[in-house]
Parts: structure tokens; C-alpha cells; sequence
């Protein structure tokens, strides 16, 4: 594959959002017209618990640079606990893939409630920021997905 | 060891405390060591065996073989009453349908290891203090003991049975192992070194499920990886992707649950190092959640199906030490 | 015959892998042998044999078919054959290549597998007589003499020298391909060491495990035999057995979807998985038993049948050695057998 | 390099009907008109969404067609669902032929015929029904007996009242499992109606349906006095390559799709029961 080298490299992040909070949060981030790259694709969960690791790793399958994962605050899940179990779930799963030495930032929780648009927005440009750092997802690629 | 077991064995059948035993068998050769099950004192007599090469673990058979009629004994090493715990916590064996006889362990040996040193044409091997004489069909060979030992041995977390009816020998302690030191090494490595030695060690897997199949805490009635459905059912790594995700998945799905027996690493034809995957989630639910050891007993909720509100987020890994 | 002075091989491997893709057996680190590419530099394994069998050459694990667009309700067909490059697999032992043979008489039968073919008439396969056996040996059995191997050429070492000799046009071509470095040499020596070997062979703990009692005419005995129960009652249904086995060849076919088109690949498939044989209204094999039945009443007696008494095994004992619960070929056959 | 059996051809889906509840037959050409490829009665085809699946089905239609071929097919997997769902004009990938045949043009030749179908176990028979009525001078007597669960299971019932009852040439017998409102035919499983019905034993006699229908009948039949040489049958087994390549419908030494899937109870006899 050639890269234009004129066209900067736009990573394409996938991001899981509960429905209650963080989908809420991206909403608010629309309505109040804040800005946040269009390459990030939300994929709506009932809850953050929703998420189990093969989702995590399919979407870097099919392509994905980067995928983050939002939910609820601790405390304030729609069903009581279910981001409690995502969080010890994602803390070993992401800490797995370090140790495969799948690049650590391309993987992230961050917990947006439905007021925090602003929040929602910066999260998503920062970290859409730091998975541009690292360039296209190579480690953890299936290449028979990757467009030709 | 194996005298004794035998005797017991066939005085629990006789007194009709037990009506089959779950053992190990003879092969052709002095290592090919298979387990079975012993009807009958003939048949412990003749193929009953236990001895250096005896490694394999026995729990796994149990979640079928309880459910049948009748009880069965079962002689299990340390390690396997971690496994066979487990298996109990959630409720995949019938315990008033096994007869534990609790067993010392290993270190067992590794005919691979064995074979590495380039002696071949095996026809005997005895353990003369500590040192293995070789009788090969190439004339007789020497060595240490402790370098043909399994890995899974090697690196011995217990010597201390978990649960039994009925102990054969002494018991063991838990010891002070150096089984995390593997996986600290790989941690301090940076991410390209790590992500080099999973290459070269997935690259050989042949996705044959051997360390599916053997494992005792996979007992899904159906495995993600054969069910159509899923998504991800496959038979082969068409992909480095695919074999990343296996692996990935296998261990992740037993995390919290596995006891750390080391029959994924024994019985992996390409010598994948697969418990360290494992570990590495031991260790890291050890310092993340608390000391853990899956199987030490049969009423604690297992650490993913449990939470503290204090718990660390999920950026502790990123956090964490140097790239 | 003409020789080449052992310690000069890697002159002879980099003479090869200059015009095409040479394969040798390789250590690994952790102590199995596998095939690898020929870079300058690599040591031929002095391993007897690798532990993934030399079959991957011609029946890979994986391998694309064809491809779809789908657009609408139209669908593209895509041909994605190539034909393959020529290629030198070296240090083939006689086992593996019989199991050529055995994969021939599969795919090459009517209908020609023509993936299969395309790589089999590219692929030159220079084999290596054994020196030493291994306990796990019993090629024997199925008359393969170790120390004189088929293939399209053959290598003896007599521990000083290598001996090349060629069985065919594929073989005489890779000879004079690198005649150069070969030079006429005496084989009294070699000869000796090939008597010796076959003492040997004599001498392993298998060497008396004969197919007498097996053959295509034997199938109501052995598939109604009350052993399979004991001999499949530890089976853990995994594919060791199958995937490392160099005449196994049962495949899936199965579709990936890339996001972007549709890719059908063939993979190695074991009949010992619980699927195999599933359909929709229900299996025909539905335990462990069944299956292991089939894989070895496929090798003795199945496979004879429909091929002049030849069996589908070549007793290379990689199961022997890599079954996580040490159960195999030659336990089946010592428990089936009526003296 | 020659085309490879596993490189299947596009066939267009021209029309689809819906036979029974759920079984839909659907006919197929060739994208530039006619048949994908001839074949002869008893033999299969294996059809394919791509990304969904591929799998072996009986074709339904007669050689003697020229047009085009027809499959019926059951609702009953991931594959046949996704068939009943699409639309006319789709196109799908087809490979064959695959298999032998019932030996119409040899053993079968001069003989007096009785076919013995359950439900959707028609499909493969109704190819060879209709090769027999288009060359009606090569056999004797012809007769039908066909069984299904209720009247709406009766596959191809139209082309059974319209055509094959109205033929003078063979004689037709339905049957019910069940009495149902607006039948007045005959009620009652398969292989009790064969008796019944005591076909003579002179007659060759080609069975399909569901296994147990399948042994009930051959029972049945040999207590009439016909022998396993006499009586044929086609199996279905799971296959992937059609070409007895992938290992998967290995009977003994025969595998369903190349040496089978029509067998004579004779042949099946000497294979190991694992069907």
C-alpha cells in the first residue's frame, strides 16, 4: 500500500458507548456543536459491561487504529454494577495486550457521563490525537481485511 | 509409591468403597504414559503405573466420569486438587462421586527434554540419585535429573493437597515459587521485544486445541471457537491475527479460574510457552485485586465476578513502567 | 555417486536458494526442528525429523481457494490461483516422502486438486537417509527402508560426506543444477554406515510391529470391536494427532468475510473434532469414540481398500511422541491385532 | 491452469416457489441463459451463498429439461434460511455435478418401477420420476407412493395433481400422516401404506425420505418379498468438497459424494452403520 505522504494518516477508532451515559455524553457533544474528529465510530452498548473482549479485539480486526471504551462513572451505572465488572475486565485485558506488546495506547476506558459533552469531545480528540502518534495498527491487524 | 497405590486401589475395590479407579497406564515405552480407568485388580496389576513420567492431570476427567454410576477414585498430586477444587466451585463434578486420594507430586519428567540433549532410541530411563541413566539403542547416556524436569515442575507453586479423603505419603507446603519471574522478564522488556517473542512463539501454534481440550478449567459444554455463530469459530490461523486471538481469548476465559496446572505449556506439540499467558493474569489480579490462587478452596468468588469500588482504573496500564 | 564434503553444505544450499526458494530443516530454540526458507548463515537441524510434517509444502494449513465480490444480488468469481515457483524442500526423511505418495493418490485422483498439483510439479524433494532412528520409528512397517529414501533425489552422510544421487528427471535436474560442487566419491564407507542403520532399524522396540492383520478386507472385524471404548476412553478430542501427521488430509472449507469481499480458504480439518461430520438434522459420529474409530480405521483399513492395500500411515511416530495423552497408531494396532 | 472443480459458477435464482411451508423450490440458469451444467438423474449440486455457506443439495429437476435446473430445498440451517429469504434475480454460486446416479440408462432400463418418497425425501426421486415419464418407452409399469406429514407438506403437490395423476401411464398414491379437512385420500405413514398397497415384487424400487421412514419401508418391503438388491436409496451425509477429497462423508471406503450418494441396500449392507 502506498501512503500519500501529503495526506496525514486518519486513524479510524472505534468507540463503544453505554447507552445511558456516554452515548448521552456524544449526544450533548453534537447538540452543543462541539468538535470531535468523524473518524471515531460509536458502537451503542446497553451497558458498558456489554463489551466483551472479542469485541475489543474484532474491532482492531476489521481495521480499527484505536478503540476506547466509555461508560458510566463508578457508582452511577444504569444497572447498578455492570462498570465495575467492565473495569477489572478491561484493566486485564488491556494490560494482556501490553504484554503482547500490542502498543498500550491504542486501547482506553474513560468513564462520560451524560452531562459531560464537553468531557465526551476532549476525550475523543486527545485520544484520537495519541493513536495518530502511533500511525496505523500493525500488531494487531488481520491483513485480510486490510483494503487493498 | 506405586505399590501403594495399587494395594489401596484394589482394597477400595474390594470393600466396595470404590467401583473404578482413574489412574495412569503403561505405554510402549517408558514415557508414553496414558490415564485410564481400572475396573478390576487384574488390570491394575498388569498396566497401573506411577512413576516420573506420570505428569498428566486427571481432574478434567472427572467432570464425565462423576456423573456416571457408582464412585471412582481418583489419585490426584497436589497441582490436580487446585484443578479438581475448581472444577467443584462451579459445580462441574460430582464430589460424593469421587474418591480422593490425595498423592506427592512431581517434579515430573519431560521426555522431550530428554530428547532435546540429542539422546534418541530410548528404551529405559532410572533416576539414580538424581541423575537419569539412559539405556538408549545406541548405548547408555547420562543426565542430570533436574534438566529433564517439566517445565510445569520446574516452577511448582504447592506441594500441599487442597482436598482429599484419604492422603498416600506426606504432606506438602505451599512454596515460595519463582513461577512469576518469566513473566517479569517479559515485562521488562519493551513493547517491540515483547511483541517479538509472542510472534516467534504464536507463529508455531497449529491451532490443533490441545491446550483447549486438556485444560481442566475449559469445560464449556461448547467453546466460542467451534460454535458457528460466534463469529470467530475457525480451525486453523488463517491469520497472525487469528493466533493472537486464540490465545488471547483462551486465557482470558479461563483467568481468575485457572489454577496454574501447566498442561497447556505440556501438552503443546510446538512447545509454546502458553502458561505464561496465564500468569500473566495471575500476577496481574494478584496486584491489581489481592493475593488469589483459583482452586485453594471451593467458596470464593472468583475475581472477575466480583468488584471493589476501589478497585484501580483501567489506565493503571498505562501508567505502568516504560514502554 | 557423486558427494559433496559435509562441511561444504552450506556452499550447496546457498548454490540452490540463489535461483529459488530452498527449504531446510532448521533448530528452533526451543528445541523442535521445523522447515525454514534457506538464509545464508542457517544450520541444517540435526534433529531426526520436524515436529510439523513436510505435507504444509504441498497441503497447506491454510490457503485461499477463490475470492467473491458481492454487489447487490450480482457476484464476482475472482480466480486467485498463481502458479507457484519452483522450490527445493532438502532434507526430506523417508517417511515424509512416502506420505507424498499417499497425498498423490488423493489429489491427484480424479478430479485433479489443481492447488495441490500446481505446488506438487514446482516442488523438487530431495530426502535424507536416517542414521538415527529414533524409539518412536516404525517406517518398517510400512516398508520404507530409512536408509534409502524415495523422492526426486536422495542424500546419504556417511558422517564425512553427503552422497546425492537422483530417482527421477526433477531430481537429475537439481543435480546438475549444482554439479559444480559435487564431485565423484567412494561409498564403501557410506555403505557401511547404511548396514549399520539398518541394524538398527532391527533393533528398535517397534521394528516387530507388523500390518498383517489389517488391510481393506478387515472392516467388520476392527469396526466392531469391543476395544475402541477402553482405547478412546481418554481421547481429548484435540488435533494434535491429526495436524502433525504427514498423510492426514481432511479439510474445511469455509468463508471469511474481509469487510470488503468474501474470502473461501481451505484449512486442515481433524475428523476427531466434534464437528466434523455435524449437519443440520443431527451427526452421525456422535461421541469421541467414533471419531477416534474413523481415524484409525481410516489409515488401516479404509485407505487399503480403495488403494491397493497401501496404508495411510508411514510410521514417522510424530504421534507417538506429540499426543498430549499418549495415545496413538501403534497402541490401536497392538490392541486391535488378531495373531 | 484448468479450471478447478472448487471454483464454483454463477447461477441466477429466475424464479422461486414455494412448495410447502418450508420448502421453496428455486430454478436456476446460467447468467447467459440455459443450464450451469447437464447431469443425470440422482446427482447433486453444491450451491452456495458466499460468506454464508456452501452445501450439498439433490437436483430436483429432470436432465431431459433443457432449460434450466431446479432445486427444492428445507428450511432448516444458516444456509437454506438465508435461500428462503432472498429474492428472484439473486445470484448464487453452483458447483457440480457431483455423484453417480440412479442407473437409469442401465440397470434400471426395461424395468417396472416404484418410487417410495416421504416428504422432503421427493426432491432427488422427482428428477428421475420425470426422466422416466419424458422417456416413458425404456420402462415398465410406474408407481409413486408418496408420504408426507400433512397435505401443505406434500412437496411439488401441483405438479403431482396437474401432471403426474393425470398421466394414465403411472399410478400415483398419497398418503397423509394425519386426517386433515379437504383430504380424502389415503391416511397413514409410508411404509404401512406400502404394504397396503403390496406392490408386486417384480418391481425395482427406488426409496427416499427420513431415516426412519427409510428402515420402516425396507422392513416393510422385505416382508412383501423383495430383496436389498432390488431396492435403492440416496443418502445425505455433511460434505465439503463434493470431489471425496475433505474426508467428511467417508463411509468405510466409499464416500457419499463421489461413490454414492445413490446406493443399493446391498451396497449399503456391507458398510459400517455410521450413517
Amino acid at each position: 500500500m502506498q501512503v500519500n505522504e501529503n495526506k496525514e494518516f486518519q486513524p479510524l477508532i472505534v468507540a463503544f458507548c453505554c447507552n445511558w451515559c456516554s452515548y448521552a455524553g456524544a449526544d450533548l457533544a453534537g447538540t452543543n456543536r462541539l468538535n470531535y474528529p468523524d473518524n471515531i465510530k460509536i458502537i451503542r452498548v446497553p451497558c458498558s459491561c456489554r463489551v466483551n473482549p472479542m469485541f475489543i479485539l474484532r474491532a482492531f480486526q476489521r481495521g480499527a487504529d484505536g478503540v476506547i471504551l466509555c461508560g458510566c462513572h463508578p457508582g452511577d451505572c444504569h444497572y447498578t454494577s455492570g462498570n465495575y465488572f467492565t473495569r477489572r475486565r478491561m484493566t486485564l485485558l488491556f494490560s494482556m495486550l501490553d504484554f503482547l506488546g500490542i502498543e498500550r495506547d491504542r486501547t482506553r476506558v474513560e468513564w462520560v457521563s451524560a452531562a459531560e459533552g464537553a468531557k465526551f469531545a476532549a476525550t475523543m480528540n486527545e485520544f484520537t490525537e495519541a493513536v495518530k502518534k502511533l500511525g496505523p495498527n500493525r500488531r494487531l491487524e488481520d491483513l485480510r481485511c486490510r483494503k487493498q | 509409591m506405586q505399590e501403594a497405590m495399587i494395594n489401596k486401589a484394589k482394597q477400595l475395590l474390594a470393600d466396595g468403597i470404590v467401583d473404578r479407579v482413574i489412574g495412569w497406564k503403561r505405554g510402549e515405552f517408558v514415557y508414553d504414559i496414558t490415564p485410564a480407568i481400572f475396573e478390576t485388580a487384574e488390570e491394575l496389576e498388569k498396566d497401573f503405573v506411577y512413576d516420573d513420567f506420570t505428569a498428566a492431570n486427571v481432574s478434567k476427567y472427572l467432570v464425565k466420569e462423576s456423573k456416571k454410576e457408582g464412585k471412582i477414585l481418583a489419585f490426584l498430586k497436589p497441582c490436580d486438587t487446585y484443578s479438581f477444587n475448581q472444577l467443584i466451585k462451579e459445580h462441574r463434578v460430582v464430589r460424593e462421586n469421587v474418591y480422593i486420594v490425595g498423592i506427592p507430586g512431581g517434579p515430573k519428567l519431560d521426555a522431550e527434554k530428554i530428547k532435546e540433549k540429542g539422546i534418541t532410541g530410548i528404551l529405559s530411563v532410572k533416576n539414580e540419585n538424581y541423575t537419569l541413566k539412559i539405556e538408549t539403542v545406541y548405548g547408555e547416556e547420562t543426565m542430570p535429573f533436574y534438566e529433564a524436569v517439566l517445565d510445569k515442575c520446574a516452577s511448582c507453586k504447592s506441594k500441599k493437597h487442597m482436598i482429599y479423603d484419604e492422603l498416600l505419603g506426606e504432606e506438602g507446603d505451599v512454596l515460595d515459587s519463582n513461577r512469576f519471574d518469566m513473566v517479569e522478564k517479559l515485562e521488562n522488556m519493551t513493547a517491540q521485544e515483547r511483541y517479538d517473542f509472542w510472534r516467534e512463539q504464536l507463529s508455531k501454534c497449529i491451532r490443533c486445541n490441545a491446550c483447549r481440550n486438556v485444560c481442566p478449567a475449559c469445560t464449556c459444554e461448547k467453546c466460542v471457537f467451534d460454535n458457528p455463530d460466534s463469529g470467530i469459530e475457525n480451525k486453523a490461523p488463517a491469520d497472525s491475527f487469528e493466533e493472537n486471538m486464540f490465545h488471547i481469548i483462551r486465557a482470558f476465559h479461563v483467568a481468575g479460574r485457572c489454577t496454574d496446572c501447566g498442561e497447556c505449556s505440556r501438552v503443546c506439540p510446538q512447545n509454546i510457552p502458553l502458561h505464561l499467558l496465564n500468569r500473566k493474569f495471575i500476577k496481574d489480579i494478584n496486584t491489581f485485586y489481592g493475593e488469589y490462587q483459583a482452586g485453594e478452596d471451593t467458596t470464593s468468588r472468583a475475581p472477575l465476578n466480583e468488584y471493589k469500588q476501589s478497585d484501580c482504573e483501567a489506565n493503571i496500564v498505562h501508567e505502568r513502567g516504560a514502554e | 555417486m557423486l558427494k559433496i564434503s559435509l562441511d561444504k553444505l552450506d556452499k550447496l544450499f546457498e548454490a540452490v536458494s540463489a535461483s529459488k526458494a530452498l527449504y531446510v530443516p532448521t533448530d528452533r530454540e526451543d528445541g523442535g526442528a521445523e522447515y525454514r526458507k534457506y538464509e545464508s548463515g542457517m544450520k541444517l537441524s540435526s534433529a531426526l525429523n520436524t515436529v510439523r510434517s513436510a505435507k504444509d509444502f504441498f497441503f497447506p494449513q491454510t490457503e485461499n481457494l477463490v475470492d467473491f465480490k458481492m454487489d447487490g444480488k450480482s457476484i464476482e468469481v475472482i480466480d486467485v490461483r498463481e502458479e507457484a515457483e519452483d522450490f527445493v524442500i532438502f532434507g526430506v526423511r523417508a517417511c515424509d516422502a512416502r506420505s507424498f505418495t499417499i497425498l498423490d493418490k488423493v489429489f491427484l485422483a480424479e478430479p485433479v486438486d489443481s492447488y495441490y498439483k500446481n505446488r506438487r510439479e514446482h516442488g523438487t524433494v530431495v530426502t535424507m537417509a536416517c542414521t538415527r532412528p529414533a524409539e518412536t520409528c516404525f517406517c518398517g512397517t510400512f516398508g520404507i527402508d530409512a536408509a534409502s529414501p524415495e523422492g526426486d533425489a536422495a542424500c546419504y552422510s556417511d558422517g564425512e560426506n553427503l552422497f546425492i544421487e537422483a530417482h527421477n528427471e526433477k531430481g537429475q535436474k537439481f543435480i546438475d543444477s549444482v554439479s559444480s560442487l559435487l564431485e565423484e566419491g567412494d561409498t564403501s564407507k557410506l555403505e557401511e554406515t547404511r548396514s549399520k542403520t539398518r541394524e538398527i532399524l532391527k533393533k528398535l522396540p517397534l521394528a516387530d510391529l507388523t500390518t498383517d492383520s489389517f488391510g481393506g478386507d478387515k472392516l467388520n472385524e476392527y469396526f466392531n470391536s469391543d476395544k475402541w471404548g477402553v482405547l478412546s476412553e481418554s481421547c481429548l478430542g484435540c488435533g494434535t494427532c491429526t495436524f502433525v501427521c504427514p498423510t492426514c488430509q481432511c479439510y474445511d472449507i469455509k468463508d471469511f468475510n474481509t469487510g470488503h469481499g468474501i474470502k473461501r480458504f481451505r484449512c486442515w480439518d481433524s475428523c476427531m473434532y466434534s464437528d466434523f461430520t455435524k449437519m443440520a438434522h443431527g451427526n452421525p459420529r456422535l461421541t469421541q469414540l467414533e471419531r477416534f474409530r474413523q481415524r484409525f480405521m481410516h489409515k488401516l483399513v479404509y485407505f487399503p481398500a480403495n488403494n491397493n492395500g497401501e496404508f495411510g500411515c508411514v510410521g514417522c511416530g510424530r504421534c507417538l511422541s506429540k499426543c498430549p495423552i499418549s495415545m496413538n497408531i501403534v497402541k490401536v494396532m497392538k490392541a486391535l491385532e488378531v495373531k | 491452469m484448468n479450471n478447478d472443480t472448487l471454483i464454483p459458477y454463477i447461477g441466477v435464482v429466475t424464479d422461486i416457489r414455494q412448495d410447502t411451508p418450508d420448502v421453496k423450490t428455486f430454478r436456476v440458469v446460467s447468467p447467459e441463459g440455459g443450464k450451469v451444467f447437464e447431469h443425470m438423474p440422482g446427482q447433486c449440486a453444491m450451491l452456495s451463498i458466499p460468506g454464508v455457506g456452501e452445501a450439498m443439495f439433490s437436483i430436483t429437476s429432470s436432465p431431459t429439461n433443457k432449460e434450466f435446473m431446479e432445486f427444492s430445498i428445507k428450511k432448516c440451517g444458516c444456509l437454506t434460511t438465508w435461500l428462503h429469504a432472498m429474492d428472484v434475480g439473486q445470484q448464487i454460486t453452483i458447483r457440480g455435478p457431483y455423484g453417480n446416479a440412479f442407473p437409469v440408462e442401465t440397470e434400471l432400463k426395461g424395468k417396472d418401477l416404484l418410487f417410495i418418497a416421504g416428504g422432503i425425501g421427493l426432491a432427488p426421486l422427482r428428477s428421475v420420476i420425470n426422466y422416466v415419464r419424458d422417456n416413458r418407452a425404456n420402462y415398465g409399469d410406474v408407481q409413486v407412493i408418496y408420504g408426507s406429514r400433512s397435505k401443505d407438506d406434500l412437496v411439488d403437490y401441483q405438479e403431482i395433481i396437474d401432471e403426474w395423476m393425470a398421466d394414465p401411464n403411472i399410478e400415483v398414491d398419497l398418503t397423509i400422516d394425519n386426517p386433515q379437512d379437504g383430504w380424502d385420500g389415503h391416511v397413514g405413514f409410508v411404509p404401512n401404506y406400502v404394504k397396503e398397497l403390496n406392490p408386486s415384487v417384480n418391481k425395482t424400487v427406488l426409496v427416499c425420505g427420513p431415516p426412519i421412514m427409510i428402515k420402516f419401508t425396507l422392513a416393510g418391503l422385505k416382508e412383501l418379498g423383495f430383496t436389498e438388491t432390488q431396492v435403492y436409496t440416496t443418502m445425505e451425509l455433511r460434505m465439503k468438497c463434493g470431489v471425496g477429497k475433505c474426508g467428511r462423508c467417508n463411509i468405510g471406503n466409499k464416500y457419499v459424494c463421489k461413490d454414492g450418494p445413490v446406493f443399493r441396500f446391498d451396497q449399503l449392507g456391507e458398510l459400517p452403520d455410521e450413517y
